[in-house]
């Protein structure tokens, strides 16, 4: 196998290699492909969308497409992952573990038994190994709204500043997997449930897709954000410019929630009972 | 809903006392709203953009990052103390910065030393502190990672440290001065 | 090359120097416990370092946008210093967790 | 409205699939109706397009309203609405038949599953339709990755087959990406009308044929072209009933149609026939993938498996058609990517009803089942014809416009290949019909109780929902056979350039 | 030469279609065999309407569709195709009131999809006889072929199920492995696959090449059992009686020496063979044929398999009629077809009534039989002696025309192979005659007491026995569409 | 020679995405370990990514964001020149959506993988296949 | 000042390159942990001495907090692990 | 010009890479993954692709190694290359 691979490798790398000597020089800025499109984006995003930041001007409007397409993948993902590993089961009949948080004893109390949930003195645990931890669950309770507030500024910001609805979404779904790792997963859950994980995912998408069928409707094509104007009472420069932000938005939403749900399902393998 | 609904054959592990809690209490509307007011400030600082279009944006964020986690941030039972707590804890940065800095010039040492192994003497060590609250033994734990070579490894539930440090020197200075400033802070 | 200037770079090269040597101490160091030492410390304060370099080399032209990036600036190293020991409070008692056996002088034994 | 059909055709299938989503947490028996509506959308759309292109030829859409080299644009002429319409029908046929076994494997999971169906449907017409070669790799990798969980929820090897499947569609992928990256480089545009300008100017250039190479290979590792083709038997076989039905009739035609747009709108045949020596060494590894793939078929004893080989088979048929560089090989490759998409459906759909009602699909298991199933059967023999290639069923005629377009160039070879494999067809299915027809019926799940598979309930015929697009499938293979030099001479006369003869 | 257009062509191929949902949801099996006799009848109708405009010199062209530009399903009856359809339907009729009677004496199971098929492959073969172009009759030949599969594998038992493999791998095999690429060839030489008189082939390619499609094609059309793929015929003798009647003695090997004659006379012409020198070695296959099917069927005990070898010699003799190229050897040829159609169903029906009255298949258990079957023993006689070309039966006037046929052609060596293989069919089929009637029966061989068949077998072979000897006398309708078709296909 | 290494020196970026490929298709080839495939596939895919951004390097300029946008009046228009192309950039960004939703999937079906055979390798998998 | 940077940002890769040996080499997966969790600090200065030379440190600063945070979910995770799975040494192939 | 940088931080790259494919134990494996992203991140930000890096730095750093280490803690970590 090992020798296979290594011929596959090398044939593989003489034929990039191959071309490779007729390419322009690196960072070359005469290079064919700075000179055919990339310049009319360029010199003209400011001027169709108000955008300063190119790329989201071209990655929300000129190519928007793309971006419909890309946010529709990662939904298909977060659907792909719970689709193949979301395990299905009746309540189990698992006893479940109590930890008194005052005197450190761990109870063990079979279904059907319950206790007070959310009370400060009894705290519910996956297993009796999961440690008292505090150092790491008081620095997510600290950490955790600035690095969603900061999530929601990467998407709002996305027009001036690097950043955009996917990172935005990213990063605001990392602040709930941070909160999910730091506590457990049923906290977490109770956060943000894997039903309103779905939904979020799916609205998200379709705040993207519903924005530019609405500008279909209003006689323009799909995605055409300019025919947005009337609605928000702006000019066609600006009402691309809100489209952009609307998209981002409905990018933001998805990807949040789809990588929650792709944290909640690999990390408990689709039981939803304990996770990392 | 109490513990008395455990099954009997689990009586073992009854616990002696469990007050039931028969109404949630009632979530105080502070923290959210001092949540609201730190995001809003962090959000400025962010944003950069001070035209009523950001800031709308701005609000409408800190409004769903209050909603969504307003009860993280502000945790204790007892907003009023807050006030005096950042005060107390402003002055103690600097004590602190400096304590880093010292920790730094003393792990360094260690580093460039070319007789390193001779010098130091990896250890665990255990101790008890006298703090109670959360907040507080979180705030001693990273002092003492961040300062004179010492890690916090372990906060148990009853205030017991464990802390490993590198050499003797760190190993000494435990619980230390530090502690009291701590508790300063916190009125412990 | 003002003061100012050479305030910064005298920042940042220690800032730099801070990292060199958690480096080097990350590679000298016998074994795992003791190797958390200058990474948790010398990197948050080479971070610290370096950030407030440049983020005094950013106010120099003082405008509003450059104060706010400054500004930004610390507010990474806030974040640092509350997550940095975490972080490495998180990977010794990962350590602990695991088994892992500290070095011990009298001992000598492998180190790891 | 008219105007908004090539965006419609996609847009109606993605809307869909998030209010599929939502609409089965609220209650899982949406699920089903909403895909078929949608789906049922997409295809009159489809039509309508295809109506619209012959009418007045080819139709382009701006997305986002920026002219193309800017934006995407989404061209559709004769030949993507051609495919356009045989997508559309399998998705839909398919989803109508094999309802009562998706409820069956997936009833707590409809919704997702019904989602990730109509996002595949949704991509794999975007491929066709788009004008854009990044948004095709952006299709193509929506299209793979719902495959891949849909693949990956068979039973059995199932998830490793899909994981492979995974690798392999990926390297492909990457590798397409990386040949548009190419082209990217020295020409700075994406779009295929305006790189298909800027190309001529470059043909000297290594790069271009580097760019050429590898787009090629990658297309060939996701069509499952033979040296490639390692993930595809297994992937395919080890798919749930449901998902095969459509995944097999669907991916690798979709691909060949992909190679088919490249090579003729993107590298001008001028290059890819004339200008590179590739033509002949194509048109050998069809050969080779031909005779590989009927005899791997003919190795295996179990019913799915020796389909999906030759579906390989298949698959070098028309890529053999295509590198022969003429009019009538061209013409062929394009008329059985659609017969073949009716064909494949046709037979693994058929095979889903046998597999689901005798629970196994050991070919040996398939005892009595004319008896037991006569119409699922009788449908079965018509596919499994019409694959063999016996007019007047449709894969007579595209085989015939294969070999007329061998025997123009020459290429004896991929004559005899093909006739080989029509052979090896021939022995193959009849080797299931000899079982299925001579032996008794004997209920083999008394013998294995814990054997693989389920039992909808008794060996009977399969159920009405599943019968009917049967037929429909069946009935569609005559009609393509018949119609078939209208469809070539309508529609795929014109879909190609003018410059092969 | 006119043209009509009609949908008679198409209405006579499609009847026996329509007839199979009737048939295949009939309630009671005498409503389902009545729907059978009907369609019988109603094809035969259809396709005698059509004779005397054919017998007027008029053709019937029907044409579908175009499914490939240039190239459309389409009909086209001439008086060689005439001659053939007009053989199998009126023999479709005979043979299903005889089926009627073997199937139900012998109570056989899945009746109803044996009378489904058989209306399928009377279809079949009734479009190869009117089809206008190769691809149309490519088109049915396939059809055929699959659609007796089913009925040579009606017994569903192992001994079915090889020779069903068999007949299925020589027929399909041969007709996809040869006769699809050499049609492509052909189109791809001249564009066109249309049935012509002259033949199209002509001056588009070289003499190798013409040799080299004469022989895909003469092998390709496997049903008609040309030597070296003749295996698959006495194989599929396992078929009930009623179908090795009509289809191994009537539709599908006809149909394959019907097409072989078709390609020879209307792709390649006459006129290319002869300039080509190729009816040399097409003379010497179904020379050796005809001699070494004869030989083997000599050996033979079981009578059906013994008739199967009959057939495979006999086939011959038509494929050489058309090989000879001479006007008298094609008319020979052609008639062959009818006289031998009916001479040979008669002793197939014979052997399925022996059959079904005594159970017995081989020629040795038969020892004077004809003291308890006379009626059918005596059909055997003339069936025999009509295969063999004796004056009293119709035989004598096809062999006559082949005899001078060769004559015309100088080929003294096609003249013996002839006379001899007569002989031979003399020395294997009057010993059966001679044994079953002037031998005495031994007892010991009928326990049960032996009576002629039921009604319903025995009605049918007296009557073509009676026809095989009518044809001497009246061949009009036959003899003289064989004179017009190879008039026209020699031109002269 | 010189040549040669000018040549090398200029397109430096370009053989460094070519050793990634290569590195990432040999872990997916001669790795047994699905974990490790997968490794590899996203090394394949990121270094397409480098390539990509390659494309779009323009040395000496400034990133794809116009300085000082439209908040002043009567911008001056953006010079092409002077700003990095943002058209690769916009692709990767989707090329690196894909790639993650990619790894997703693939980790769910090794999750699941696992599930059935307690085991990743791929060998140790054949053999479980073959067991019964 | 340009060159200040630069060449800060060039030590700042080789004091990476050092770390990295940690990451690479280190003997168990926590020493990896160390050393990634090194190279993660140096990265984010990294990215803002990269704003400073391409002198637009506004954009920069955004990615280096968000990595600052992201970095810290990582290695958190990855402690994580063995707070659950308790050995070092579990289920590795050879002891 | 800041190639130096661009030309150390590909070294790196590359040795992260061999390393991650190398390393004979999948959380090790992982975590050389995140570093190789850190890397990678850091290359993009160098050849001025802010976006591209920020998003790597989003989701090579944060989440896939979070993916990777939450399915290595569903599987193993073992593995014989």
């Amino acid at each position: 196998m090992k020798t296979f691979a290594l011929i596959t490798v090398l044939l593989l790398g003489g034929l990039l290699f191959y071309g490779t000597p007729d390419f322009p020089d690196w960072g070359d800025p005469a290079s064919p492909a700075s000179l055919h499109v990339s310049p009319y984006y360029i010199e003209h995003a400011v001027e169709d969308t108000a955008v300063p930041n190119i790329v989201t001007a071209v990655l929300a409007d000129y190519r928007g497409y793309d971006t419909m397409f890309e946010t529709a993948v990662i939904f298909s993902a977060g659907i792909a992952c719970l689709f193949l590993l979301r395990v299905y089961r009746r309540k189990s009949a698992r006893t479940r573990l109590y930890r008194h948080n005052l005197t450190g004893v761990t109870l063990r109390i079979a279904k059907g038994g319950k206790l007070p949930e959310g009370s400060a003195e009894f705290e519910r645990i996956d297993s009796v190994w999961v440690p008292y931890d505090m150092i790491i669950k008081v620095t997510s309770r600290l950490i955790v709204p600035f690095v969603q507030l900061f999530a929601l500024y990467v998407i709002a910001h996305g027009h001036h500043s690097p950043g955009g609805g996917f990172q935005g979404g990213v990063i605001f779904g990392a602040a709930i997997i941070l909160y999910a790792l730091s506590n457990d997963l049923r906290r977490a859950f109770r956060r943000l449930s894997e039903k309103a994980a779905l939904l979020a995912s799916a609205a998200g998408v379709l705040i993207y897709v519903g924005t530019g069928l609405l500008c279909l409707l209003l006689g323009g094509n799909f995605l055409d954000y300019s025919m947005l104007a009337e609605m928000l009472h702006t000019d066609a420069i600006m009402a691309r410019s809100h489209g952009i932000l609307i998209v981002e938005i409905g990018v933001g939403l998805a990807v949040m929630a789809v990588m929650v749900s792709l944290y909640y399902n690999l990390s408990s393998a689709g039981r939803h009972d304990e996770g990392l | 809903m109490t513990v008395n609904d455990a099954p009997a054959n689990q009586s073992r592990n009854r616990i002696p006392k469990a007050q039931p809690p028969s109404t949630k209490p009632k979530r105080s509307p502070v923290p959210y709203i001092l949540t609201f007011v730190v995001c809003m400030l962090t959000w400025l600082v962010l944003s950069g953009k001070f035209d009523l279009f950001h800031l709308s944006l701005g609000v409408v964020s800190c409004a769903i990052v209050s909603f969504a986690s307003g009860d993280m941030l502000f945790a204790t039972k007892n907003p009023k103390r807050l006030p005096g707590q950042w005060l107390r804890f402003a002055t103690y940065v600097p004590w602190l910065l400096y304590q880093i800095f010292r920790a730094n010039m003393h792990v360094m040492r260690l580093v460039f030393h070319p007789r390193m192994m001779d010098l130091i003497n990896p250890q665990m060590i255990k101790f008890n502190s006298r703090l109670t609250s959360e907040m507080a033994r979180f705030v001693y734990a990273n002092s003492i990672t961040l300062t004179p070579g010492t890690i916090t490894v372990y906060v148990s539930l009853y205030g017991g440290y464990t802390v490993h440090a590198i050499d003797d020197a760190s190993a000494e200075g435990l619980p230390g001065e530090m502690e009291a400033r701590v508790a300063a802070i916190f009125r412990e | 090359m003002g003061v100012y200037n050479l305030l910064v770079i005298f920042l940042l090269v220690s800032g730099l120097f801070f990292f060199f040597a958690g480096a080097v101490g990350i590679l000298r160091f016998p074994d795992f416990y003791s190797r958390l030492h200058p990474a948790g410390k010398l990197d948050t304060m080479g971070l610290f370092t370096s950030m407030m370099a440049m983020a005094l080399w950013v106010v120099h032209e003082w405008t509003l946008g450059a104060i706010l990036t400054a500004l930004k600036i610390l507010l990474i190293v806030a974040f640092v210093f509350i997550t940095s020991p975490t972080a490495t409070h998180a990977i010794v008692d990962a350590g602990v967790r695991a088994g892992l056996l500290p070095w011990a002088k009298d001992s000598r034994e492998d180190p790891t | 409205m008219s105007a908004h059909f090539p965006g419609l055709v996609i847009i109606i299938p993605l809307v869909a699939a998030f209010l599929i989503l939502i609409g089965a947490l609220l209650d899982k028996r949406l699920a089903f109706p909403l895909t078929a509506l949608a789906l049922l959308g997409s295809l009159v759309t489809a039509i309508g397009l295809l109506a619209r292109v012959m009418q007045v030829g080819v139709v382009e859409y701006h997305l986002a309203g920026w002219a193309p080299p800017v934006g995407i644009a989404y061209r559709v002429d004769h030949l993507n609405g051609l495919v356009l319409v045989a997508v559309a029908a399998v998705a839909f046929i398919n989803l109508l038949g094999t309802r009562p076994l998706v409820v069956e494997a997936f009833g707590d999971r409809l919704g997702p599953f019904y989602t990730l169906y109509i996002l595949l449907v949704a991509g794999l017409l975007g491929i066709v339709v788009t004008g854009d070669a990044f948004n095709l790799y952006v299709l193509l990798e929506i299209a793979a990755l719902t495959g891949y969980a849909l693949v990956g929820m068979g039973e059995g090897r199932a998830p490793l087959a899909s994981l492979n499947y995974i690798f392999m569609g990926t390297v492909g992928a990457s590798f397409y990406l990386l040949g548009v990256g190419y082209l990217y480089l020295v020409t700075g545009t994406l779009n295929m009308a305006d790189l298909a300008v800027r190309l001529p100017a470059l043909y000297p250039s290594k790069v271009v044929f580097s760019a050429f190479v590898i787009c090629l290979a990658g297309l060939c590792l996701k069509m499952g072209f033979f040296p490639l083709h390692a993930w595809l038997p297994n992937a395919y076989s080890y798919a749930p009933d449901p998902v095969s039905s459509l995944v097999a009739p669907l991916m690798t035609k979709v691909m060949v149609y992909v190679m088919v747009r490249i090579m003729l709108f993107v590298f001008t045949p001028a290059f890819a026939f004339d200008l590179t020596a590739i033509s002949e060494p194509m048109v050998w590894m069809a050969i080779v993938a031909i005779v590989a793939g009927s005899f791997l078929a003919l190795s295996t004893r179990r019913l799915k498996r020796m389909l999906t080989y030759i579906v390989v088979a298949e698959v070098g048929y028309m890529v053999g058609g295509f590198w022969l560089g003429n009019r009538l090989g061209i013409s062929g490759a394009i008329l059985h990517i659609i017969n073949d998409a009716v064909m494949t459906l046709c037979v693994f759909l058929a095979a889903a009803a046998l597999i689901a009602r005798t629970g196994s699909d050991a070919i040996d298991d398939m005892q009595g089942l004319f008896k037991k199933m006569p119409v699922t059967m009788a449908v079965f023999v018509i596919a499994g014809l019409s694959i063999i290639g016996v007019p007047p069923t449709c894969g007579f005629f595209s085989k015939w416009y294969l070999i007329s377009g061998a025997i123009a160039a020459g290429q004896y070879g991929f004559m005899a290949a093909l006739l080989l494999s029509s052979l090896i067809n021939l022995v193959l299915f009849f080797r299931i019909f000899e079982i299925a027809y001579f032996e008794p019926f004997e209920d083999h799940h008394a013998e294995h109780p814990t054997g693989h598979g389920r039992v909808l309930s008794a060996v009977q015929e399969a159920p009405l929902e599943l019968l009917v697009p049967l037929v429909v499938t069946a009935a569609l293979l005559f009609a393509l056979g018949i119609y078939a030099g209208d469809i070539v001479s309508l529609i795929i006369d014109k879909a190609i350039p003018l410059g092969i003869v | 030469m006119d043209t009509l257009i009609s949908i008679k062509p198409l209405l006579a191929v499609l009847v026996s279609l329509l007839a199979i949902p009737f048939i295949a949801y009939s309630r009671s099996p005498n409503v389902r065999e009545g729907w059978t006799f009907l369609a019988a009848i109603v094809k035969f109708g259809i396709v005698a309407a059509m004779l005397p405009a054919v017998l007027n010199g008029m053709e019937i062209s029907c044409s579908l569709v175009e499914v490939l530009p240039g190239l459309s399903i389409a009909f086209r009856v001439d008086a060689f195709g005439m001659l053939f359809a007009l053989v199998a339907s009126f023999l479709w009729i005979i043979t299903s009131v005889y089926s009627i009677g073997y199937m139900r004496g012998l109570d056989e199971h899945a009746q109803t999809r044996y009378f489904c098929f058989f209306a399928i492959s009377l279809s079949a073969a009734v479009g190869v006889a009117f089809s206008a172009n190769l691809l149309t009759m490519y088109l049915f030949y396939e059809m055929l072929s699959l659609a007796t599969y089913p009925l040579v594998t009606h017994h569903q038992d192992q001994e079915a199920r090889t020779s069903g493999r068999k007949y299925l791998l020589y027929t399909v095999g041969a007709s996809i492995g040869l006769v699809l690429p050499a049609m492509l060839m052909t189109y791809h030489l001249t564009g066109s696959l249309d049935f012509s008189p002259q033949g199209i082939l002509a001056g588009t390619a070289s003499r190798g090449t013409v040799a080299l499609l004469l022989f895909m094609f003469v092998f390709g059309f496997a049903k008609a059992a040309i030597m070296p793929f003749h295996s698959w015929l006495p194989a599929a003798m396992v078929a009930p009686t009623p179908v090795s009647a009509l289809l191994h003695a009537v539709a599908v090997v006809k149909v394959g020496v019907f097409s072989i004659v078709r390609v020879i006379t209307a792709i390649f012409g006459t006129d290319l063979l002869q300039t080509f020198d190729l009816s040399t070695p097409l003379l010497l296959v179904a020379s050796t044929t005809i001699l070494v099917g004869s030989f083997i069927a000599l050996s033979q005990d079981n009578l059906k398999r013994m008739l199967a070898f009959s057939t495979i010699a006999q086939l011959s003799y038509i494929v050489l009629g058309a090989a000879l190229l001479s006007p008298k050897g094609v008319t020979g040829g052609m008639v062959h077809i009818a006289m031998h159609a009916f001479g040979k169903i008669t002793l197939f029906f014979c052997a399925g009534a022996i059959f079904v009255a005594t159970g017995k298949k081989n020629i040795s258990e038969m020892t004077g039989i004809g003291r308890r079957m006379p009626v059918t023993m005596t059909a055997f006689f003339i069936g025999a002696l009509s295969i063999i070309g004796m004056p009293p039966c119709g035989g004598f006037l096809s062999k006559w025309y082949l005899v001078l046929g060769a004559l015309d052609a100088d080929k003294i060596a096609i003249l013996v192979v002839l006379l001899f293989s007569s002989l031979l069919n003399a020395g294997y089929f009057m010993p059966v005659v001679y044994r079953a009637f002037f031998c005495p029966p031994e007892e010991a061989l009928f326990e049960a007491r032996v009576q002629e068949a039921p009604l319903c077998c025995v009605v049918p072979l007296v009557i073509t026995a009676v026809i095989s000897i009518l044809l001497l006398f009246y061949p009009q309708p036959f003899m003289n569409l064989a004179v017009m078709a190879a008039a026209k296909f020699t031109g002269i | 020679m010189e040549s040669l290494l000018s040549n090398f020196l200029a397109k430096y970026n370009y053989w460094v995405y070519i050793g990634l490929v290569m590195i990432g298709m040999y872990a997916m080839i001669a790795k047994r370990n699905l974990v490790k495939k997968i490794i590899g596939m996203n090394i394949v895919q990121t270094a397409v990514i480098l390539f990509y951004v390659s494309i779009g390097a323009k040395k000496g300029k400034t990133i794809p964001i116009i300085a000082h946008g439209h908040e002043e009046t009567g911008h001056h228009a953006a010079q092409a020149i002077d700003y990095i192309s943002p058209l690769p950039h916009v692709l990767m960004l989707t090329a690196i959506v894909v790639s993650v939703a990619t790894l997703g999937v693939a980790l769910a079906l090794a999750i699941k993988i696992y599930r059935q055979y307690g085991t990743l390798e791929e060998d140790e998998i054949a053999l479980r296949i073959n067991e019964p | 000042m340009h060159d200040v940077f630069l060449y800060a940002s060039v030590f700042l890769c080789g004091v990476m390159a050092l770390s990295l040996y940690r990451a690479v080499f280190g003997p168990t997966v926590l020493d990896r942990l160390i050393g990634v969790n090194a190279i993660g600090s140096k990265t984010t200065a990294l990215l803002i001495l990269i704003g400073l030379i391409y002198d637009r440190v506004d954009m920069f600063v955004d990615i280096a907090l968000a990595y600052a945070t992201l970095n810290f979910i990582a290695v958190l995770a990855a402690s994580r692990y063995f707070q659950k799975r308790k050995g070092l040494y579990d289920e590795m192939g050879d002891k | 010009m800041i190639w130096p940088v661009d030309l150390i931080i590909m070294v790196l790259v590359m040795i992260c890479g061999i390393g991650a494919i190398m390393v004979r134990d999948l959380l090790g494996a992982a975590i050389l993954f995140g570093a190789y992203s850190f890397m990678m991140c850091l290359l993009w930000a160098i050849m001025g692709a802010v976006d591209v890096a920020f998003t790597e730095a989003s989701v090579g750093a944060g989440v896939s190694a979070v993916f990777f280490v939450a399915a290595v803690f569903r599987t193993s970590r073992r593995t014989k290359d």
